[in-house]
This record gives C-alpha cells, structure tokens and sequence, in this order.
C-alpha cells in the first residue's frame, strides 16, 4: 500500500526527531506542544491516542488509501516542465497535488480528519477558513462522511469569496463569520477553537494546516505525508534518486511538510518560501499561539500581526513549529517573496506549460525564478500545491 | 507558605462567606483602575486584571470587544503595570492574559514586573499543566500565585494534578465553552465545583457563565465562590465607570451574603 | 499500456460498425461524411492519414498516454457513492473526469489532437467553444506544445464568461469574437471553419467534439476511448464485469462517446442524456451542418434552431453521426432532461457525496433520479464529465 | 447535352468575352427580383442568386449580414423559388445556398423545385465531390447543372475529378479564405484559374476575393470570367436598389469587356 510504503524515516540530522514523530510532549525540538484552554487539554490527548492507534491500524491506512485513490485521485502525478526548464535553465518537475478533488493538497488531511474522527464517534467538524480553501475540502469530507460541519470564516474573506461560502453551503455546511479581529484567518481560527471548547465533546476540529497543539502539526504532516512519499517514488523511477532541490510554499506550512518529509533524509535541499508580508520564519520571532510553540508575526508586546500576502491562502501570521524546527536545525531554509515576483510565476507557468497554478505555489515558483543563476542545472522538483481556479478573479482585476 | 490571594479567599472563606473575583479588562477606559479600586470597595475579595491580548480564545464576544477597544486605544501591558505599580487597591489582584504576552516579555521578566506591581496572582489559560513548567518556576521565583482551570471534560485525576499544582485558588470552569454571560447556570457549572473540591483544600472558584447574582448563589451551593466576568466587562463598556461596576459588584456581594446569613 | 489495451472492439450489433472504425467515406451507419467546403476537402483527408498513421504508431500512442498519465492526471478514479446510492435505491459509480487537469474530459482530445498537429508539422491552432471549456483545453494544449492558437467564441459568451476569457489569454491564447447569428457555440464553430478555410496550411482546426467531417467524430472518439478503456477496466475489478447501466450526457457527444466505447461490446444499456432544450437526437431530425450528416435542431426549412440549456456546454443544436447511428440501430438510447431537474441534480451530489458536478453532466445524475424507479437494484456508470467550478457562480445566482 | 447555363457562358466566351457572374442575395429587400433583372440587363451572362442560410461557412461578413437580415425579415426558400416561377431574368440563374437547405427539404424535391422555377443550376458549396452522390442523382434528373468548386488546396488530379463532375462551368475558389472583398487579387487567383483550366474545356470562373472590376480583368487573364459576391451584395445592403446594382454590374462588364477588345 503507498501510503505505508515510507513507515520511518531515518534521521540523520541530530538526534532531535527531523521529521519523524515529535516528543512525548509533542515537540519538533524546542517547538510545538499544546498551549490551549484546559477545556481542550483531554480533547487533544484523545486525539493524540486516537490518532497513534488509527495510523498504527493497517484497516485504517488501507480506508484512507482507497480515500486518496477513488475519490481524490491520488496519485498525482509529477509533470517535466520542458518549456520551463528551457526558459529558466533548471530541470523543474512539479508535484501535481492541483489535480486533486477539490484543487489542492488540503484534501488529503481532511479525509484523514474526517476518517479519524468518524472513527472517534464524532458526528461534527468544525474548521476555520481563509479564502475558503479549507473550509470547501472541509465540508467535501463533510458531506462524503454524512457529518455536520461549521465553517469559520472572517468576516472580510465572506465578502470577499462569496462563491467558496456558496460551495460551502451547496456541501451541506454552514459558513459562520468571525466577526472580531480584523476579521480574517486568524480570527476564523480563534473563532473555531472557541466553537470546539463548547462542543468538544461531539465535535472534531478539523485543522488546516500542520499548526495548532499536538497532536495536529504531527497527524496533519502525516496525512500529507503521501505526497511525499509517492514523489520520493515517482523521482526514483523519473530520476534515479532525489532532485537537488525540493521547494514548496509556506502558510501554515502542510503542503511544504508533506512534500518535505518525502526527501528529509536524502541530500535534498529543502527550500520553504513564505511570503514577504507574511514571513513567520524570516523573522524567527517565536511565540505561543493557536496552540503551539512556534515563530509568529507580532509586536514587541506579543499582540499578533495581521500577515499581508497577494494569496489568501499564505495570508496566516503563523507557521508550523516543525518548520521552525527545521529552521532552527538548518535542515530547510526558508525564503521571502514578493507578491510582484508571485504574479510573474503565475503568468509563466501558465503560459509555458498550460497549468495555471494557485497563488500560494506561484510563490515556489518565484522563488525559482528569481534564484535561477543559484540552480542552474539543478533539478528542482516544486510542489504544485493547487490550481488556480479560484484565483483567476482576483488575477484577472489585479492585471487589468 | 499561603500567598495574599488564598489568604485573602480563605479570609471570607472562615468568616463563612462566599467569594467573589470580579474580572476587569486592564486599560479599558481611562477609569479602569479607578473601577478596580470601587470594585474592591462594593466587597470583592480578590479583582482579576485582564491584560489585552489580540487573540482571546477563551473569550466570549464581550470581552473580546474589551480587548479590541483598548488594543486600538495603544493598551500596552506596561502600562497596565505601570499603573498597577502601588495602587492602592485594597484587596490581592491577580492578572489574566494569555500566554504570548508572558512568553514574549520572558517569562521572568513578567513575573518580575507582577511582583513589582504588588500583583498576587496570574491565569494563563492557554498554558495548561503540561506547559507549566517555565512558567511556573519563574512564578514561584517571584511568589506571584498562579492559579490553574479545573475544565468539566478533566479526568478526577487530572483534576487533582490541577488543583495540586494550582496556587491561591482553582478556577472551575463551569461549562463547555468560553466566557460570556448565559440565561441559566449550566448544570455543569455545580458538578464541576464539586469534583474540585473532592480533590482540593484550595478555595474552589467558579468562573465562565456565572452572569447573575442568582447564578452565583446557586453555584456557591457547591462552590466556594464565583469569579464574574463578562457582566462586569459589560458594565465597563456600557461606559458606567466605576459607580456602575461598584453597584454590580455590590449586587452579587449582597446576593451571597443573604445566602450564607453573613455579613 | 493501457491506451491501446483494447484495440478493436467487437461488433455485436448489425454489420455496420458499432463504435468501431467508420466506412471510407466516415460514415457510422448512413451518419456522418465529409460536408465541407472544397477548400477543406484536402485538409481533412490529410487528417484522416495523418491520423490512421499516427493511430497505428506505438510511438504517438506512448507519447499521448504519457501525457495522458504525466500532465492531465490520468487514469481517472472511478469512485463508488455509497450515500447517493441509498438515496436512490441503485449502485451509482462515477467515472471522474472531473479531475483531469483543467477539469474536463476535454483535455484527452485536445491533447491527442495538439499532438497529432504536431506530428503533421502544424504550428497553429484555431478552435470554438462555448462556455470556454473546449478552449481553455485547447489553449492549455497550445502552450504546453507551444502553438499559437486562436479560439472563438460567440461575443454573448465571452460577455458571459469572462473569466475563462481570460483563462485562455493568460494561456497566451488569442480570443475572437464571434459576432454573427445568435453569436453563440453554433456561430463560433461556422467562425473558426472560416478561419480554417483561411490558414488550413498552417492550422489544425482542434474541434471539441465527436461532430465535424470526418475524421473528426472518429478521432475524436478515439482520443475519448481512455474512458471507456479505463472504466471497462476498473469496473471488471470493482464489479466483476460491466455495469448495468452507462449513463452521460450529450451536447456534441464526446464524453459520451468516450465511455460508450468501453462497453458496447458488453450488456451495458447505454443511456446519452441531452438537454430537452437542445434533444437533437430525441427529435431525431436528419440534417447535413458543421461536416456531417447527422441529427439537428432546425426548421422545416433546414434553417439550424438555437439549443436552449442551463448548462453552456450543452447548447449545441446538433450531435455527433455516431450517436445518430446507436440511437437509429437501437444500441443506445437518448433522454431528455429539464433544467429543473438538472439543478436538483447539481445540489443533490454535492450534498450527498462532496462533488460538485459540471451542470453537464449533471444532466446525467438528473435522468437517474428521475428513473430511479427503473434503476431500482441495477448499477449504473456515469461519467462525470466535469467539476463544476465554472458553474458555481451561476448556480449561486439561479439559486438565490 | 449542354445545360442552358453553359451554353449562356459559352455564347459569351465563343464572342471572345469574359463571363461575369454576380452573386446576388435572394429575398434581401423586396426589389431582390428586380435587382436580378436589372443585373442581367447591366450585363450579366448569369445570376448566381443566395438562399439564406443560417450558417453560412464558406461566407465572410458581408454575405453573412445579408443571411442574417433576410432570415430575420422571415425569407423561405420557397419563397425565393415562388419570386423565380416564370419571372423573366434573361440570363440562366444558378442558386447557390447550403447543403442543408437542400436536404431538408429532400434533394428530389429541391431539385425539382428549381426546375419549376427555371433555375439553370445548383452550388452546394459544402457538398464536396465526395458527397455528391444522392444531390447529383436528384440534380441530373432534373436537368440542374450542378456547379462544382475548385480550391487551391486540391491536387491536380483531385481538379481535373471536379471539374469533369461539374456542369455549367467550374468555380475556381480564388484563394483560401471565404467570401469578401480584398485589397488586392490574391495571387493564388490566376494559379488556379490556370490550373483548372489545364484539366478542363468547361469555362473556368473564379470567385471569392474578386472585388473590384480591376480584379475581375486580372484574374481573366487567366480565367474565362468570373463570379462577383460581396462586392454586389454589399450594394444590396447598401439600399443601392436594382439601379445601384446595376451600375456595378455594369462597370464590371465595362472593364471585362474592354480588356478584351470585346462588345
Ligand atoms: C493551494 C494552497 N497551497 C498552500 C496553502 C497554504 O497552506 P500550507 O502552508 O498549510 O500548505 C493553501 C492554503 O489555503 C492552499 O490553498
Ligand atoms: C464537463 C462537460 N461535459 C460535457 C460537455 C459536452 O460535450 P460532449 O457532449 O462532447 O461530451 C462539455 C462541453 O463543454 C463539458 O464541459
């Protein structure tokens, strides 16, 4: 079974867990744990027991196997990009998770969620939403498991993304506003965590992204974990071996984790790029929020910062502590990008190879372009973590 | 060594009363610490200081507006500080703010700056047991009390490490959700109160949902008092000033002292 | 490879072929042939054996079932709907076509076609469509094979659909206006005829369907066959053999063909749905427009009528020869649907299954509730030809 | 047997002239038949006369306008047939309209419908040699001469089968492309005039893209005439009337006439 293929990585980067499983207490090295209300202290501890024993369960990885291959897709498949590679004088494969149900990787943790937490006797989800990404693969699994489901989702990003609230809806969930704040991401999640410590007991929060208590960064990277190890296989066979470079964006960081944890233990470089108006790893600033111990955008006095990002979808002041633990340890480096170099790789893919790609990985691909005389004739394998869809609106009047 | 805020609660507490903390958001109108001090006055044992944070997850609507009001005013927790510094309040204040302002002024330093204030006590509710640890050593460094949640969905056992690990009193959550006034006392909201006490000498305090004098009364059946939040934060942003929050204050005083026939 | 597994299927029915190879003259049947313009005479002969050979080449079918595979995301799952099932009281398997690369079984001919132009030493492409889905294909297929391309498309619709307008132009497509008759998909297949009358040295005219002179219905057909390979496949380990039912919705009939040709060989009943606005076949009325003898909508003056449907990509007043052939030898019937219906539909497998169909081929889950009755116990293969991201807002509106 | 059509053009090529064919809309305004009279008196040695069809392929926008309007204005084709009965032109007409009008209506029936109307001949342009089979049956039995079209994309061989198919005379397709007026003559015009003329004895007329009397004496040097659409038909639109027409006709036959010394 693929899924299972890669059960243990080796870690040969000191003797803190790279990639691997986190402490008892849930940490990547000196990030993670579990800094929520005490309310949700036994709820994260039942999720942690339910997760370790379910992914320890072959009958729960075969369901979750057959999940990601007859209703999501999976595999995707990795396409050369021959007229890119011609253009910016590297080898890029890209990872093709925007062929996935619903458009992007965040498929695969939900139906790892909603699998685990069916399982768990819940009968609802809650989750919080950006530009409605999650939340429309949230209510998908939603709907697929015969669930309940609310959607979190701030105030501003309603107005703006009327038709993924609508999808939404059509899923058969509820979409509520996060109206405090400033009414964006970070408050949908603060909104969802308040709506969990009411309903813990029925309710599983279906996280987006590898951030939030243990166990969440951990059982959220390995749900997404499949798109590293196939892309380890597929190399294999399409490369003999890992590409020099494997490069992917970072919001919360889920799509980056699971590419990454296909090649942690190979000679890989391991390249994050972040945003510049949202870079929680640029700043290495750490902090204690939304559950975890980890780099957050903020002020001197600890109050959260509003990131700002031309994709919705990287707009979060956060980041997964296992990135800052990669961070810290020098496994992966993360770099900084500008929405304008963003808007350039989206015209470009698009234009040489017919893939018009989400936003959020528009940034991996800038990051390429702008350090093509660094990876000439490198081999670069991207993970094209969504398609764009949903962002040719905003495109469309950006370049008007 | 008992601290001023458990001595303070025990206090009531032996005279046979019931105890009662009001919450008060920090820098919330240029009155607030006048609020605090009426508050003390209208027969609180103990007032609790929220210090601003951005993201209040344990928060209902109300004291969410609290803090975005005097976030957008330039509340820094120095200030709430800086004017706690030798106050003269009357009765132990304990802060609650969340764990990232403590995380980044370092963990000592805010210790430290609670002890400079005179402040007895601190609530971090997003730093549960498991994460205590730096935490706490610096609080015991600074003998600044830090007082633990007891949740309804906590094994009896795991409310027992709580209350053990807990100083000055234990906050018994009444119910499954966040702060903010409800029509009736949750069922849960007694129970609590009273799994906690099984395990705990510590005064067993009951906060979230407690909204009305009668809620209170009805709680402190098995509690040893109430901890009152969002109806006394509303008060504040009502704009009723100190006069307003001092009859509320008075109110639920009143109310648990009729219970007990104490006075 | 799994391509060209099923090379020739056998033919049960009457000794004209049935979804095999046409006659000479490219007729299914007394269907189809060669109506065009002398100018184009030549080129579509030139096609023809420009096709046969290429056909007959393992080295163009490998080359197309690594695109197939690498680049749109093929095979497509079939994923078995145990909530909708039990709703409607039969076993109901979809073929996902909605989760090739740009959402659309579209993209298997457009590729088969980009490559065959290739191979004939064409550097243009010209191609109409409607709603735009055909020619955000097309033009996806022209800059990953870097051709120019022109599409067409009727000046209502690129009102109407301005996003996929821009689609296409960020693809590095040029759109044209349309801007005679009813200035719709009929008007702009006669403009991109023209244009091919115009430059039929340099440019293959990229049709979208199983419709044209041949050898475009055949072709066509042939590139759609992965289908219907792909799902005789799967079906014979997921069921044992062929499914009761096929069932898909027909505008020009390419996704129909395509899956059709899986299981004509076998028991399956084949059901094509049509719009009961745009029932070329359920009218049945012969008549010779756009290269071939076939059914359409027109006048008792031959004058050709507008198609009226909710979904765009069914508003074609005509068919593909070969359907006119299963419909008049009986091996396949054709149902109308009501846009009503179709809506019921749409909503009904988002609700219960977490896909949110294209509203074309929702017209195929419409008939199957409606028969549900006669379904009862069967199982019953539709093809979900699309997702339905292009149709949400629209949706969003009729729903208000 | 000679078909009227090719013994009118005959007549005209034996005097040592050049044919000239104007394509006229039929049912596009209600003087359309006096507009085909009065082309004829100008000097037409045929009419070529439209029936509307809604999707005209082979048609640039002029004719296309010109579909759209008298289908709008309800024309039939048995109407355009009914105006033909016994209407005195003067010169053989051929129709010219699309396969499916034809079909539609029954290729026997339409033919014999032309017959009734004294209609010389027939072009289908999208009825290749390939597909002519069923029409030229219906066609021949009735005595239509059916004129069939040769590009510039066929092989010599495919020319010379075309042209031996076809009655009344060969239309040479002057260039790739549809109907309309150009600047200039398009090269290809004269090479497949010269082509076609190579494989046959029928006259040789070229049409599409010759829309000026300059053209139309350019391309005869080659061709033994040819057929003038859009340039006539954008008169109609014009509102020119039958005078206006005419005076277009005329010039064309000014200029062939005198290119060839011929009156
Ligand atoms: C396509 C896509 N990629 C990336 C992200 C960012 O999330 P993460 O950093 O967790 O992969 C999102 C979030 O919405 C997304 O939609
Ligand atoms: C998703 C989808 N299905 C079906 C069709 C209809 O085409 P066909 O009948 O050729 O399959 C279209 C046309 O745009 C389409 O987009």
């Amino acid at each position: 079974m693929a899924v299972s293929a890669q059960e243990k990585t080796t870690h040969p980067y000191g003797n803190t867990s790279v990639m691997g499983d986190p402490s008892e207490s849930g940490r990547f090295g000196e990030f993670g744990g579990m800094f929520v209300p005490e309310t949700l202290v036994p709820a994260c501890q039942e999720l942690d027991r339910a997760f370790r024993s379910a992914w320890a369960d072959p009958v729960f990885r075969d369901e979750l196997y057959l999940l990601f291959r007859d209703y999501a897709g999976r595999p995707s498949p990795i396409t050369i990009c021959e007229n890119l590679s011609a253009e910016l004088g590297c080898r890029i494969l890209l990872k093709r998770e925007d062929l996935n149900h619903t458009g992007s990787h965040k498929i695969n943790s939900v139906l790892g969620q909603a699998l685990l937490a069916k399982r768990m006797g819940k009968t609802r989800l809650v989750a919080e939403t950006g530009a409605g990404q999650h939340g429309v693969a949230t209510a998908t699994a939603a709907a697929l498991f015969d669930m309940e489901c609310i959607v979190y989702m701030g105030e501003v990003d309603i107005r703006r993304q009327e038709l993924n609230v609508f999808r939404m809806k059509l899923l058969g969930s509820e979409v509520r506003a996060a109206q405090s704040g400033s009414q964006t991401l970070k408050d949908a999640v603060n909104e969802a965590m308040r709506h969990w410590v009411g309903a813990v007991e029925s309710t599983h929060y279906c996280l987006g992204s590898v951030m939030g208590p243990h166990p969440y960064p951990w059982m959220v990277r390995e749900f997404h974990r499949v798109i590293g190890v196939e892309a380890s296989q597929q190399c294999a066979s399409l490369l003999g071996g890992a590409p020099d470079v494997v490069v992917a964006c970072v919001g919360g960081g889920s799509n980056a984790a699971g590419i990454f944890s296909g090649f942690v233990d190979t000679e890989a470089a391991l390249v994050g790029v972040e945003p510049a108006g949202g870079a929680a790893l640029g700043r290495a600033v750490p902090g204690v929020v939304h559950g975890s111990h980890s780099y957050l955008m903020q002020d001197e006095w600890g109050q959260v910062l509003e990131a700002h990002s031309i994709s919705a979808g990287l707009d979060y002041p956060g980041v997964g502590p296992e990135h800052a633990h990669l961070a810290a340890t020098k496994r992966a480096r993360y770099e900084p990008i500008s929405d304008a170099q963003v808007v350039e790789a989206f015209q470009l893919l698009a234009r040489t190879e017919g893939i018009i790609p989400a936003l959020e990985p528009a940034h991996a691909l800038g990051w390429i372009m702008q350090a093509k005389d660094e990876l000439a004739g490198q081999t670069v394998l991207l993970n094209l973590s969504g398609r764009g869809d949903k962002d040719v609106a905003q495109m469309m009047e950006h370049l008007a | 060594m008992t601290g001023v805020l458990e001595a303070a609660l025990r206090a009531r507490l032996d005279r046979g009363g019931k105890c009662l903390v009001p919450y008060l958001t920090g820098g919330l109108g240029n009155d607030w610490l006048e609020t605090v001090q009426a508050a003390a006055i209208a027969g609180a044992d103990a007032v609790e200081i929220g210090i601003p944070f951005s993201d209040p997850v344990m928060d209902g609507p109300t004291i969410q507006l609290a803090n975005d009001r005097a976030l957008a005013a330039g509340v820094t927790p120095q200030q709430v500080f800086d004017r706690l510094h030798r106050a003269d309040i009357g009765v132990p204040t304990v802060v609650m703010t969340y764990g990232n302002i403590a995380y980044r002024m370092g963990y000592q330093r805010f210790a430290a700056s609670l002890a400079r204030s005179t402040v007895a006590g601190a609530i971090l509710p997003d730093i549960p047991l498991e994460e205590l640890g730096p935490w706490a050593t610096a609080a015991d460094a600074e003998a600044i009390e830090t007082v633990l949640l007891g949740a309804p969905t906590a094994s009896d056992e795991r409310l027992a490490r709580i209350a053990q690990r807990s100083r000055g009193f234990v906050y018994a959550v009444g119910l499954l959700g966040i702060t903010g006034v409800r029509e009736q006392l949750a069922a849960s909201a007694k129970v609590i109160a009273k799994r906690l006490k099984a395990v705990t000498d510590l005064p067993v305090l009951v906060g979230v949902g407690v909204g009305t004098p009668r809620q209170a009364v009805e709680v402190c059946e098995e509690a040893d008092g109430v901890v009152v939040g969002s109806a006394m934060v509303q008060r504040m942003l009502d704009g009723a000033g100190p006069d307003g929050v001092a009859e509320l204050v008075a109110e639920f005083r009143q109310a648990l002292d009729e219970s007990t026939n104490h006075c």
